[in-house]
C-alpha cells in the first residue's frame, strides 16, 4: 500500500511501536505533555491506565440504562394492552390485569433490550464495523493484535509536524516508528 | 389394527397430511394453515319440500326393536340425515332416556361396512334376480309348501307376524322357526312351572320398600330396563330429611350395574345361588324341601337371615326378581316367593308375553337343524339374525345349512350366516324402513324411516310379501294396510297420523292379568345344579353388555364403550374373582383355556373384585370371523361353549396357556387409596358433620367468583342412582362427534370420551362396595387449565363455561397436564374420519369435528345452550329451567344427572347443591368446580354386621 | 500487509446492516398486508356462478325483499337459497326464452338443483346463525354490503374474526329497528349510537357473553 | 511486567496458566488451532458420526410432522414426556456457560478466562437443541408462532399468565444475550485471526467477522464497559431462565410440580449439569489439543468443586421435597414421594439418587478431583443423573396424580429416543465445528493474565510462580 501513500502523499499519522505497556504509557504521557491531543493507542489487550492517560468519556452505561427502561416499559405495556384493553377474557378467575404474572415478561424484556443496547451501543460508539482503517496500512500494525503496543499521532493534530513528531516518537521507543499513509 | 384404519388415518390421509404440511412450511413456516379456503358449492333444491326449514333439526318418533321388546325413540334429523337418538317421552311406555345400544344405532345405520347389494354365492346380483330365484325355489315345492322354512329372530312386529301367519295359512307345510341367543326360554319355563302358563313380570318399585334381585340386572338389561331404572332410581333418591329408601339385596355372580347399587350384595356361583334361593324361598314360606338358614356358611347366614326378616316384615311391599338367565327353578321360586309374601298384584304385575308367537326358541332351532340334516328342508329363508354364529355349538348349524338347496339371508352386514347362504339380501336399517313393533308393555309402536335406504336395503315385510306372491309391495303399504284392518277406529286417517306423530298406536298396551300359583310347584322343580368338584369350574355365559349377542360387533362406539365396572373395551374376557384367581395362580391378561368336554375356547383373564368364587364369566358376541372391518377377530367366541341343553352355564376346566393377551381397559386402578373421592353415607347419617354440605374451602383468600346477569350453568351427579351403565358416554359421543381410536390407542390410554365413569372397589375384595363416579369436565370457576394455556384456547365464558376453542388450540397439552381431574382429551393422531362419506353424514352439524393436534373436552353441550339462548332471545325471554338438557343428562336411564342455572335459586341444581350430601370433587384444591356430586346414599340393614 | 479492505467496504458494511433491518421490517409488513388483503379475505371479490344472477337487478331495480328468496333467514341459521321453483314463479313469463336462464329451466325440468358457488363462506369451526342476528336488529347490508349495487354477488366484508368481534363488542354501532333490518340502503344516522343503545336495552342484549369464544366456536 | 508478588498472603495454588507463557506463545498456540491447515482424521470421523445422528433427528422430525405427537409415548394422563424432559435438560446444561462468563467475571475469578469461550459456545448450542423441543412438542407445530404477540386478523394475543409464554420470552432472550455475549467476546480474537491468517479469503472472512477491530484504547474502554454490563445483565438472566422453566411446573397444581423450592433448585441443578457438561467437553478437548497449559488442573479442580457444591444444593432440594411432603402432611404430596421411591418408576428414582447425590460425593477427595479420567466418568454420570431428575419430575408426578382412576404409565417409544439422540448428535456436531473454526480459548483474555488490565488484578491471576520476563 505504500504506493498509494506515495500517489497522494497525504499522511494519516505517525505510528510508533512499543515493546511493553509501560513503554506505551510513558510515550502517551510524553506525547500529551508535548501537546498532542489527536492520538490513539492500540494494544493487544485492554489496559485501563492508558485510557486514563488518554482521558476518554464513556456514555455506554447511559445507553444501556435507557435500553433497559424501554424494555421494561414496552414489556408491561404490551401485556396490559393485550389482556386488559384489546381482548379482555376471563382466565382461571384471575383479574384481567394480573400484574404479578406479568412481572416475568417485563423482566425478560428489560434484560433483552438492555443487552442489545449494550452491544449495539458499544459498536456504534466505537464506529464499528469499520473494516477499512488507514492504520491498517502500516504493515507492522499486524502485531497490534499479537504482542506489540502502538501509539498513533494523527496528522490532523495541529501540533503534528511530519518531521518532528516521528522524531519525538523515535526517542520514546527502541522499536520502529512509521508513517501511516492515508 | 383394522378397527383403527376404518375410523382413522390410513396411507391416503397421511399423504394428504404430508402435502398440507409441506404447503404449510412453504408459506412462511405454516402461515398456510390460515390461508384462503377452497371454493365451496351449495345446492338449492329444485322444488323445496314443505314443512322443512334447512338448518333446523326435525324430530321423528319411531322405535328400535331389541331383544324381548322395543324402545320408543325420537330421532333428530338434520336436513334429512338422522344424527342423534333420544328417548320418546311422548310414548306412554317411553322415557327421554335410552340405553347404550340405542344411542349407537345411528352408527349402525351409517356403518361403512353395511352390505350394499344382493349377492348370490358371494357374487353381486340383483333384487329381481333374487325374486326370480325365490319364486323358482317356492314353485319347486308342493302346494303345501313342505320343505319351506322361515327362520326369524323373536318377532315383535304385529304386521310381520300377520304376514307370516297368512303365509303359513296358504302353505301348511311350511314352518316358521324363531331363534335368537338371548331369549325368554328360561323365564317361560319358570313361569310355566309356577303358574302353568307363560307370563312376564313387571315389578312396581314405586310401591316397593325392599327388593331381592337374584342375578337380575334389571336396570340395564331387558326390554323394560329404562322404565325399571327410572322407577327404582326414584326410590333411591334422598331429597329431604327422613326419606326412606327402597332397600336392595342382590345375589349375583358377576358384579352388575344393578348389583353395584345394592345395599347388600352377595356374590355366589350359579349353583350356590340356586341352592341359597331354595333356602330363602323356604324361609319366606314357600313349601319345598330345603335346608335351614343356619346350615349356611356364617358369612352368608347373617345376611340371608336379615333379608328374610326384611322381606317378611314388608309383606306386600317387597319384590323378588330373578334374572332372565337364571334356571327355570329359580324363576319359579321367585314367583313363588312373591306369592308367599303377598307381593303379587301389589308390587309385582303380570302380563301376557309380548312376543307375537312365544315358543321355546332353542327347541325350535334344534328342530330346524335336525330337519336340515335329514334333508327335509328345501328352502330356508333367514330374516335377520346370525344363526350360523349364534346357534348352540352342539347343533352344528352351519354344517347343516350346506344341505339346504335354497338358502337366503336378510341382514345388515354380510356376516357368518350370509357367507353360508346362496343368497344374501342387504337389510334396510330400522331407521330406513317402515314397520311396527311392540314395547315391553305390549303397546304397538310405529317404526318409520328417517331417510331413504342408503343402499338396496329390503325389509322382512317385503320378502315375506314376495314369498306370498305380492311382489313389489312396499313396507309402507303392508304396514298401513295391516293397521287399517286392525285399528279399532272409524277415522283411520287421523288415528294413523297421530300414531306416526307420537310413535305409538293407541289402545294396544296390555293390562296386568291375575295369575294363580301352581300348588304343586315343588314337584315341578328340577334338581338344582351341584357345585362342581375341585379342578372343575362353573362357566357363566352372558350376553355382552355392549355388543350384546354379537349383533353390534361392528359398531365402533359400542366396542370402545367401556364395559360397566370392568371398563374393558374391544374384547371379552374370562371374568374371575380374586380368590379363585389366586387359587388357580392366574392374573389379569393371562391367556387361559376353558374346556367344556371337547369344546374349548381361549380367553384372557380379567380379575374382578366382587366376582363370585369358583366360577368364571364369559361374554358372548366376540370371536366374530366376518363381522366387518371393526368387529372381526376380537376376543373369543363364547358360543363354542353354548349348548342347546344349557345356554347360560357350563362346567369346564380352566388351564393357563402360559401366554398373555393384552386387554384394553380405560381404568387400571380401582382403589380410592383412602382419598375422599366418592363419598357414601347411610341414609340415617346424612345430617352428620362429615357430610355437612360444603361451599368451597373453609377459609380462602380467593375473591368470590364474579356473578354475571345471565345464567350460570352447573351440573350435579347423584351418585346414589348412578349405576355405571355408561349410557352417558355414548350419548355424549353421538352428540359431540367424538371419534373412536381403536384398541391399540385405548391401551395407550388415549380414548377420547368426554365423560368417563370411574368405578372403585372399597373394602373386602371378595365382596367390595362398588362405587361409580361419572367425571366430565368440571368447568371450574378458577380453572387451572385456563391459566396455563399460552394461546388462550381454553378460557372462561360469562355463563361460567370452560370454553375449549379447537381452532385456537396449538396443542401444548399443558391444560391437560394441569387438570387435576384429567378430563381433557387430546387428538394425538388424526382420529376423526374426514374420508368416509357415510360417517360424514352421521356427524352433528352443530359441533366442530376436531382435527389432529388439538385438545377437546366436555363443553356442557354448548351447542344446545346456544340453541336454547337463540330460541329464547327470539321469543324475547330468558332461558327457562329445564330448557337446556345435555346429551348425558337426557340419556341417563336413572336420571342421575341434573343440569341448570345456578343464578336461579329455584332451579333443580341450585336446590340439589343445598342438600347435606352435596360435595364437590377435590374441593380442597379450591378450583370451584361447577360440576358437583351428591354422595352415594345407602340404606344398609342394621341387622347385617358389615364384614 | 494488514489492510484487507478498500475504504468503500466501511460504507457497504454499515449500509448492509441497516438494509437488513429494513428488509426484515418490510417482510413483516408484506405478510401482514397480504393477510388483510382481499386476496386472502376475498372481501369484495365476486365468484363465477352457473347463472349470471344479478342482485342489482332483482334488489336494486325491482326492489324485491331479501326474504322473497332467502325465506328462512328469520327462522333458521341458514338464510336459505331459493328453490328453482321460486325463480320460475316469475321467469316462466318474464325472459321465459332467455338463453341466460337456460340452466334454471333445465334445473326445473329435470328437477336437479343448481350448483351455486358460495360467496360468504365461513370456516367450518365457526357457527353463524342468521335468524338471531336478523331478529336482534342486525341488517343484511351490515355484513353483505349493498347487494343492490352488485351485478354479480361479491363478498360484502372481510369476514375476519376481528371484524366480527368489533360488532360483538359494540352492537350499538350496527343495530337497527326491526323495520329497517331488510332495508338494503340503510345508513347509520348521526344518532346511531344512542339509538343502538336503546335497541340493546330493549332486546336486553348483553355484550359480555357476546365476546365469549363459545358464542361462535362450538 | 507489573506482577505484584503477594504469594505470601495466600497458600500456593496451581497456576491457572502454566509457566513460561507470554503474549506470543498464547496468541500463536490458540490461533494455530484454527489456522492450522487441514483437520485430523478423528475430527472427520466424529463429524460423520454426528451427521448420522442429525439425520436420525431429521427423520424423526419428518415422521412427527406426518403423523402427530402420537408417535411418542404420551397419553391422556402423562401428557408431557421426553420433549419437555429434554428441553429442561438442555436448557440446564446451557447455564454453566453463562454462569462462567458472567458471574465468575463479576466475581473476578480469573481462572474462568481459559474456559469461558467454549463454555459459552456450549451454552448456545445447548439452547439451540433445547429450542427444538418446545416447537415440536406442540400438537400443531405449524401454528406454534401463535405464542408470539403479533397483531393478527383474529384480534387475539398470547395469554400472558401462562408459563409457556414466559418460556418463550425467557428462552429467546437467553439465546439472544448468550449469542451477543459470545460474539462480543470473539471480536478481538477474530481480529487476531484476521491478522495472522494467510491468504486473502480467510483474512476477509475473519476481517468481516471482526468488524475491523483494531484494539484502539477508546474501543477497549467501551468494550470492557459493555462486556462488564453484559455480565451484569446476564447474571440475573441466567438465574431467571431456569426459574421460569421451574415455573412451568411450580405454577401448576400437580403434586410433585406445585413446589416453591423449584426455582432455586432448578437453577442449582442447571449449574450442576452445566459444569458436568463443561468438564465432559473440557477434558477431551484439553487432551486432544494439548491445552494443558491453559486449562490447568486448577481449572479442572475448581470445576469439580463447583459441581460438588451445586450437587449438594440439588441433594438438599431432594431432601426438602421429602421433608415438606411429610411436614406439610398433604396426602397427595406424601403419596407422590412414596410413589417415587416405591412406585413403578422407583428404579429411575434410585439411580437418580445414585448419580446426583451418592457418586458426586467422591469429589470431596482431591485425588479424585485431579484424576481426569475418573472426573470425566463422574461428569457423564451427573449428566445422566440430571436427565433422570427431569424424567422423575415430569413423569412420576403426572402418571399418578389426584384421581386413582386415571393412573397410568408412560412408556417412551423408539421415536422418543431417536429425537433425543438426534439432538445430542446436533450438539456435538456444532462443538466439532466450533473447535475447528473458532478460537476455543479467549486469546485476548488470556493475554490479560500475562498483562493484567487493572493494577490490582494480578493477585488473583496465580502468576506468582511464573517468570514471564525473558
Amino acid at each position: 500500500m505504500s504506493e498509494r501513500a506515495v500517489l497522494d502523499d497525504a499522511i494519516y499519522g505517525s505510528l510508533a511501536e512499543f515493546e511493553s505497556a509501560d513503554d506505551l504509557l510513558a510515550a502517551v504521557k510524553a506525547a500529551r505533555e508535548a501537546g498532542f491531543r489527536r492520538m490513539e493507542a492500540y494494544t493487544p489487550h485492554p489496559i485501563e491506565r492508558v485510557s486514563h492517560e488518554l482521558g476518554h468519556k464513556n456514555h455506554l452505561p447511559l445507553v444501556v440504562l435507557i435500553g433497559g427502561a424501554l424494555g421494561a416499559g414496552s414489556g408491561f405495556a404490551l401485556q396490559y394492552y393485550t389482556s386488559v384493553i384489546s381482548y379482555p377474557v376471563r382466565v382461571g378467575g384471575k383479574p384481567l390485569n394480573s400484574w404479578p404474572a406479568f412481572i416475568i415478561v417485563v423482566f425478560e424484556m428489560t434484560i433483552l433490550f438492555a443487552a442489545v443496547a449494550a452491544v449495539l451501543g458499544m459498536f456504534a460508539l466505537n464506529k464499528l464495523p469499520q473494516p477499512y482503517h488507514p492504520v491498517f496500512n502500516a504493515s507492522i500494525f499486524e502485531l497490534a493484535s499479537r504482542n506489540r503496543y502502538f501509539l498513533l499521532i494523527e496528522a490532523r493534530d495541529p501540533a503534528f509536524d511530519p518531521i518532528t513528531t516521528p522524531a519525538m516518537l523515535r526517542d520514546l521507543t527502541e522499536l520502529q516508528v512509521v508513517d501511516v499513509p492515508s | 389394527m383394522s378397527s383403527i384404519e376404518s375410523q382413522h388415518p390410513d396411507g391416503k390421509v397421511q399423504r394428504r397430511e404430508f402435502l398440507r404440511l409441506m404447503g404449510a412450511s412453504l408459506t412462511l413456516g405454516g402461515l398456510g394453515a390460515c390461508t384462503r379456503q377452497p371454493e365451496e358449492r351449495i345446492f338449492a333444491s329444485a322444488r323445496s319440500p314443505e314443512s322443512r326449514i334447512p338448518g333446523k333439526p326435525l324430530f321423528f318418533a319411531t322405535a328400535m326393536t331389541m331383544t324381548g321388546g322395543a324402545q320408543p325413540i325420537l330421532v333428530e334429523s338434520h336436513m334429512g340425515r338422522p344424527t342423534k337418538i333420544e328417548g320418546n317421552s311422548m310414548h306412554p311406555g317411553g322415557f327421554s332416556a335410552t340405553t347404550a345400544p340405542v344411542q349407537a344405532a345411528v352408527l349402525g345405520l351409517y356403518d361403512p361396512d353395511r352390505s350394499r347389494v344382493v349377492k348370490r354365492a358371494g357374487r353381486i346380483s340383483t333384487w329381481p334376480a333374487f325374486l326370480g330365484a325365490l319364486r323358482e325355489a317356492l314353485d319347486g315345492l308342493d302346494d303345501a309348501g313342505t320343505g319351506l322354512r322361515i327362520l326369524t329372530e323373536t318377532v315383535l312386529s304385529p304386521t310381520l307376524a300377520d304376514q307370516l301367519w297368512s303365509l303359513l295359512g296358504d302353505k301348511p307345510g311350511a314352518v316358521w322357526h324363531q331363534y335368537e341367543p338371548v331369549n325368554r326360554s328360561m323365564a317361560r319355563a319358570g313361569s310355566e312351572i309356577a303358574f302353568g302358563e307363560d307370563v312376564q313380570v313387571l315389578p312396581r318399585f314405586e310401591r316397593a320398600e325392599v327388593v331381592l334381585s337374584i342375578d337380575a340386572d334389571f336396570m340395564t338389561t331387558g326390554p323394560a330396563s329404562v322404565r325399571l331404572a327410572r322407577d327404582f332410581a326414584a326410590r333411591r333418591r334422598v331429597r329431604a330429611e327422613g326419606e326412606e329408601l327402597c332397600r336392595l339385596y342382590s345375589i349375583e355372580s358377576a358384579p352388575s350395574p344393578t348389583g353395584s347399587l345394592a345395599d347388600h350384595r352377595l356374590p355366589l356361583s350359579p349353583a350356590r345361588i340356586e341352592a341359597i334361593v331354595r333356602v330363602i324361598a323356604r324361609a319366606v314360606g314357600v313349601e319345598l324341601e330345603a335346608p335351614e338358614i343356619d346350615s349356611l356358611p356364617v358369612q352368608q347366614r347373617n345376611m340371608v337371615q336379615a333379608l328374610v326378616d326384611d322381606l317378611k316384615a314388608k309383606r306386600g311391599r317387597g319384590v323378588v326378581l330373578a334374572g332372565e338367565q337364571q334356571s327355570p327353578a329359580v324363576q319359579a321360586l321367585a314367583h313363588a316367593m312373591n306369592d308367599a309374601l303377598g307381593n303379587n298384584g301389589a308390587t309385582v304385575d303380570y302380563y301376557d308375553p309380548i312376543e307375537m308367537e312365544p315358543i321355546d326358541q332353542v327347541e325350535s332351532l334344534r328342530q330346524l337343524a335336525q330337519d336340515m340334516q335329514a334333508g327335509e328342508v328345501q328352502a330356508l329363508v333367514i330374516l335377520g339374525g346370525n344363526p350360523a354364529y349364534t346357534a348352540p355349538a352342539d347343533l352344528n348349524f352351519p354344517e347343516h345349512m350346506a344341505q339346504v338347496p335354497f338358502c337366503a339371508h336378510l341382514s345388515l352386514l354380510e356376516d357368518e350366516t350370509s357367507r353360508r347362504c346362496g343368497w344374501h339380501v342387504p337389510e334396510a336399517h330400522f331407521l330406513e324402513s317402515w314397520s311396527d313393533t311392540t314395547i315391553y308393555d305390549g303397546a304397538a309402536s310405529a317404526v318409520q324411516p328417517m331417510i331413504a335406504p342408503l343402499y338396496e336395503g329390503r325389509s322382512s315385510h317385503e320378502i315375506v310379501a314376495a314369498m306370498a306372491g305380492f311382489v313389489g309391495k312396499s313396507s309402507y303399504e303392508i304396514v298401513r294396510a295391516f293397521w287399517k284392518r286392525e285399528a279399532f277406529t272409524d277415522d283411520f286417517e287421523s288415528y294413523w297420523e297421530a300414531s306416526l306423530h307420537n310413535g305409538w298406536l293407541a289402545d294396544t298396551a296390555f293390562d296386568p292379568r291375575p295369575v294363580t300359583l301352581n300348588s304343586s310347584l315343588a314337584e315341578g322343580l328340577a334338581e338344582g345344579p351341584v357345585v362342581p368338584p375341585g379342578g372343575e369350574i362353573e362357566v357363566i355365559l352372558r350376553p355382552d353388555p355392549m355388543v350384546w349377542d354379537g349383533r353390534f360387533s361392528n359398531n365402533g362406539w359400542l366396542q370402545e364403550l367401556p364395559n360397566p365396572i370392568t371398563t374393558l373395551t374391544w374384547d371379552n374376557a374370562a371374568l374371575i374373582g380374586p380368590a379363585t384367581a389366586r387359587r388357580l395362580g392366574i392374573e389379569t391378561e393371562d391367556l387361559v383355556q376353558l374346556a367344556c368336554g371337547e369344546r374349548m375356547v381361549e380367553a384372557a383373564v380379567l380379575v374382578v373384585p366382587g366376582h363370585a368364587d369358583d366360577c368364571v364369566t364369559l361374554h358372548l358376541g366376540y370371536g366374530r370371523t366376518s363381522a366387518g372391518e371393526v368387529g372381526s377377530g376380537l376376543g373369543c367366541n363364547a358360543y363354542q361353549l353354548v349348548t342347546a341343553g344349557s345356554a347360560w352355564s357350563a362346567v369346564g376346566r380352566l388351564t393357563p396357556t402360559g401366554r398373555r393377551y393384552p386387554l384394553a381397559r380405560t381404568q387400571l386402578h380401582h382403589s380410592m387409596e383412602g382419598r375422599d373421592i366418592v363419598r357414601s353415607a347411610n341414609v340415617h347419617e346424612l345430617s352428620d358433620q362429615e357430610h355437612g354440605h360444603h361451599e368451597g374451602p373453609a377459609h380462602t383468600l380467593l375473591a368470590p367468583p364474579e356473578k354475571n346477569d345471565g345464567p350460570a350453568w352447573a351440573m350435579v351427579f347423584d351418585l346414589s342412582t348412578c349405576m355405571g351403565c355408561n349410557a352417558c358416554i355414548i350419548g355424549c359421543q353421538s352428540e359431540n362427534n367424538i371419534s373412536i381410536v381403536g384398541k391399540d390407542e385405548v391401551m395407550r390410554n388415549r380414548e377420547m370420551h368426554w365423560i368417563r365413569v370411574d368405578s372403585y372397589f372399597e373394602g373386602d375384595e371378595s365382596s367390595p362396595e362398588i362405587l361409580h363416579q361419572p367425571v366430565p369436565c368440571m368447568h371450574c370457576e378458577d380453572a387451572p387449565c385456563e391459566v396455563v394455556c399460552p394461546v388462550g384456547a381454553t378460557v372462561h365464558s360469562a355463563e361460567g363455561l370452560n370454553d375449549m376453542v379447537y381452532n385456537r388450540c396449538v396443542g401444548t397439552r399443558y391444560c391437560e397436564a394441569n387438570c387435576p381431574y384429567k378430563v381433557r382429551r387430546f387428538n394425538f393422531y388424526l382420529y376423526a374420519d374426514y374420508e368416509t362419506p357415510s360417517l360424514k353424514m352421521m356427524r352433528n352439524p352443530d359441533v366442530t369435528v376436531r382435527s389432529r393436534g388439538v385438545m377437546e373436552k366436555c363443553t356442557y353441550c354448548v351447542q344446545r345452550i346456544n340453541e336454547a339462548r337463540i330460541h329464547a332471545k327470539k321469543e324475547g325471554r330468558e332461558i327457562l329451567e329445564g330448557e337446556v338438557v345435555t346429551a348425558c343428562q337426557s340419556v341417563c336411564p336413572s336420571s342421575a344427572i341434573e343440569f341448570g342455572d345456578l343464578n336461579d335459586p329455584d332451579s333443580k341444581v341450585s336446590r340439589l347443591r343445598m342438600l347435606p350430601q352435596h360435595y364437590s370433587l377435590l374441593e380442597e384444591l379450591g378450583v370451584r368446580p361447577r360440576t358437583t356430586y351428591l354422595s352415594r346414599v345407602t340404606d344398609r340393614n342394621p341387622d347385617v354386621s358389615r364384614s | 500487509m494488514s489492510q484487507v479492505f478498500p475504504p468503500i467496504v466501511n460504507t457497504i458494511s454499515r449500509v448492509s446492516i441497516l438494509g437488513a433491518g429494513f428488509l426484515i421490517g418490510g417482510a413483516v409488513w408484506l405478510v401482514a398486508s397480504i393477510f388483510q388483503s382481499p386476496y386472502v379475505s376475498r372481501e369484495g371479490v365476486t365468484r363465477p356462478q352457473p347463472v349470471a344472477f344479478s342482485h342489482k337487478t332483482h334488489v336494486g331495480a325491482l326492489g324485491l325483499d331479501c326474504r322473497y328468496c332467502h325465506s328462512f333467514v328469520e327462522e333458521s341459521a341458514t338464510a336459505g337459497l331459493p328453490s328453482t321453483k321460486t325463480c320460475m314463479a316469475c321467469h316462466s313469463q318474464i325472459l321465459a326464452k332467455s338463453p341466460l336462464l337456460e340452466p334454471v329451466r333445465d334445473s326445473y325440468d329435470d328437477d336437479l338443483p343448481i350448483a351455486w358457488t358460495r360467496v360468504h363462506d365461513l370456516p367450518d369451526f365457526v357457527r353463524f346463525d342468521h335468524s338471531i342476528h336478523v331478529n336482534q336488529g342486525v341488517g343484511c347490508s351490515s355484513c353483505h354490503g349493498r347487494v343492490d349495487r352488485m351485478p354479480l354477488m361479491a363478498q360484502g366484508s372481510n369476514l375476519q374474526m376481528d371484524w366480527c368481534v368489533r360488532c360483538h363488542r359494540q352492537p350499538e354501532l350496527a343495530l337497527r329497528s326491526q323495520s329497517e333490518v331488510f332495508d338494503i340502503s340503510w345508513q347509520p344516522g348521526p344518532d346511531q349510537e344512542q339509538r343502538g343503545r336503546a335497541l340493546m336495552s330493549e332486546n336486553s342484549i348483553r355484550t359480555k357473553p357476546l365476546t365469549d369464544c363459545s358464542i361462535c366456536h362450538q | 511486567m507489573s506482577v505484584k508478588d503477594q504469594a505470601g498472603t495466600e497458600p500456593p495454588r496451581e497456576p491457572i496458566l502454566a509457566p513460561g507463557h507470554d503474549l506470543v506463545s498464547i496468541t500463536d498456540k490458540i490461533s494455530s488451532l484454527v489456522l492450522a491447515r487441514g483437520a485430523s482424521r478423528g475430527w472427520f470421523v466424529g463429524v460423520a458420526v454426528c451427521l448420522a445422528l442429525v439425520t436420525l433427528l431429521m427423520v424423526s422430525l419428518a415422521y412427527l410432522l406426518l403423523r402427530g405427537v402420537g408417535i411418542w409415548g404420551l397419553n391422556n394422563q402423562v401428557a408431557w414426556g421426553f420433549a419437555i424432559i429434554n428441553f429442561v435438560w438442555w436448557i440446564g446444561i446451557g447455564h454453566a456457560g453463562t454462569l462462567i462468563s458472567a458471574i465468575l467475571l463479576l466475581l473476578k475469578q480469573h481462572w474462568r478466562t481459559s474456559i469461558n469461550r467454549f463454555a459459552e459456545a456450549m451454552t448456545i448450542f445447548a439452547v439451540m437443541c433445547a429450542g427444538i423441543f418446545p416447537l415440536i412438542h406442540v400438537g400443531r407445530p405449524w401454528l406454534a408462532y401463535w405464542l408470539l404477540p403479533y397483531p393478527n386478523t383474529m384480534g387475539l394475543w398470547p395469554q400472558f399468565r401462562s408459563p409457556l409464554v414466559w418460556d418463550v420470552f425467557a428462552v429467546s432472550t437467553y439465546a439472544t444475550v448468550s449469542a451477543l455475549f459470545w460474539y462480543v467476546g470473539l471480536v478481538p480474537d477474530l481480529a487476531t485471526l484476521r491478522d495472522k491468517a494467510v491468504g486473502r479469503p480467510l483474512k476477509m472472512i475473519y476481517g468481516f467477522l471482526s468488524m475491523g477491530w483494531r484494539g484502539a484504547t477508546h474501543h477497549w474502554d467501551r468494550y470492557e464497559t459493555a462486556y462488564l454490563l453484559l455480565a451484569g445483565i446476564a447474571t440475573p438472566l441466567v438465574i431467571s431462565v431456569h426459574s421460569v422453566i421451574a415455573f412451568d411446573f411450580s405454577v401448576s397444581v400437580i403434586p410433585g410440580w406445585h413446589t416453591t423450592i423449584f426455582p432455586p433448585y432448578f437453577v442449582a441443578g442447571a449449574v450442576f449439569s452445566g459444569f458436568a457438561m463443561v468438564l465432559t467437553i473440557a477434558i477431551p478437548v484439553r487432551a486432544i489439543y494439548g491445552l494443558g497449559d491453559f486449562i490447568t488442573m486448577r481449572h479442572i479442580d475448581n470445576m469439580a468443586k463447583v459441581m460438588l457444591g451445586t450437587g449438594l444444593i440439588v441433594a438438599y432440594g431432594y431432601l426438602m421435597e421429602i421433608f415438606i411432603a411429610w411436614y406439610g402432611g398433604n396426602e397427595y404430596e406424601v403419596f407422590m414421594v412414596k410413589n417415587r421411591m416405591l412406585g413403578p418408576y422407583a428404579p429411575a428414582y434410585w439411580s437418580l439418587i445414585l448419580c446426583n447425590v451418592a457418586i458426586p460425593q467422591l469429589l470431596w477427595s482431591p485425588k479424585i478431583r485431579r484424576n481426569v479420567r475418573l472426573l470425566l466418568a463422574i461428569a457423564l454420570i451427573v449428566n445422566v443423573g440430571m436427565w433422570l431428575e427431569r424424567f422423575i419430575i415430569v413423569v412420576t408426578s403426572l402418571h399418578r396424580d389426584y384421581l386413582p382412576a386415571n393412573w397410568n404409565m408412560y412408556v417412551p417409544t423408539f421415536w422418543d429416543w431417536a429425537t433425543y439422540g438426534g439432538t445430542i448428535g446436533l450438539f456435538v456436531l456444532l462443538l466439532f465445528l466450533f473447535v475447528r473454526f473458532m478460537p476455543v480459548i479467549s486469546i485476548f483474555e488470556m493475554r490479560t493474565l500475562v498483562e493484567p488490565p487493572h493494577d490490582e488484578g494480578a493477585d488473583h491471576t496465580g502468576l506468582e510462580q511464573t517468570e514471564v520476563e525473558p
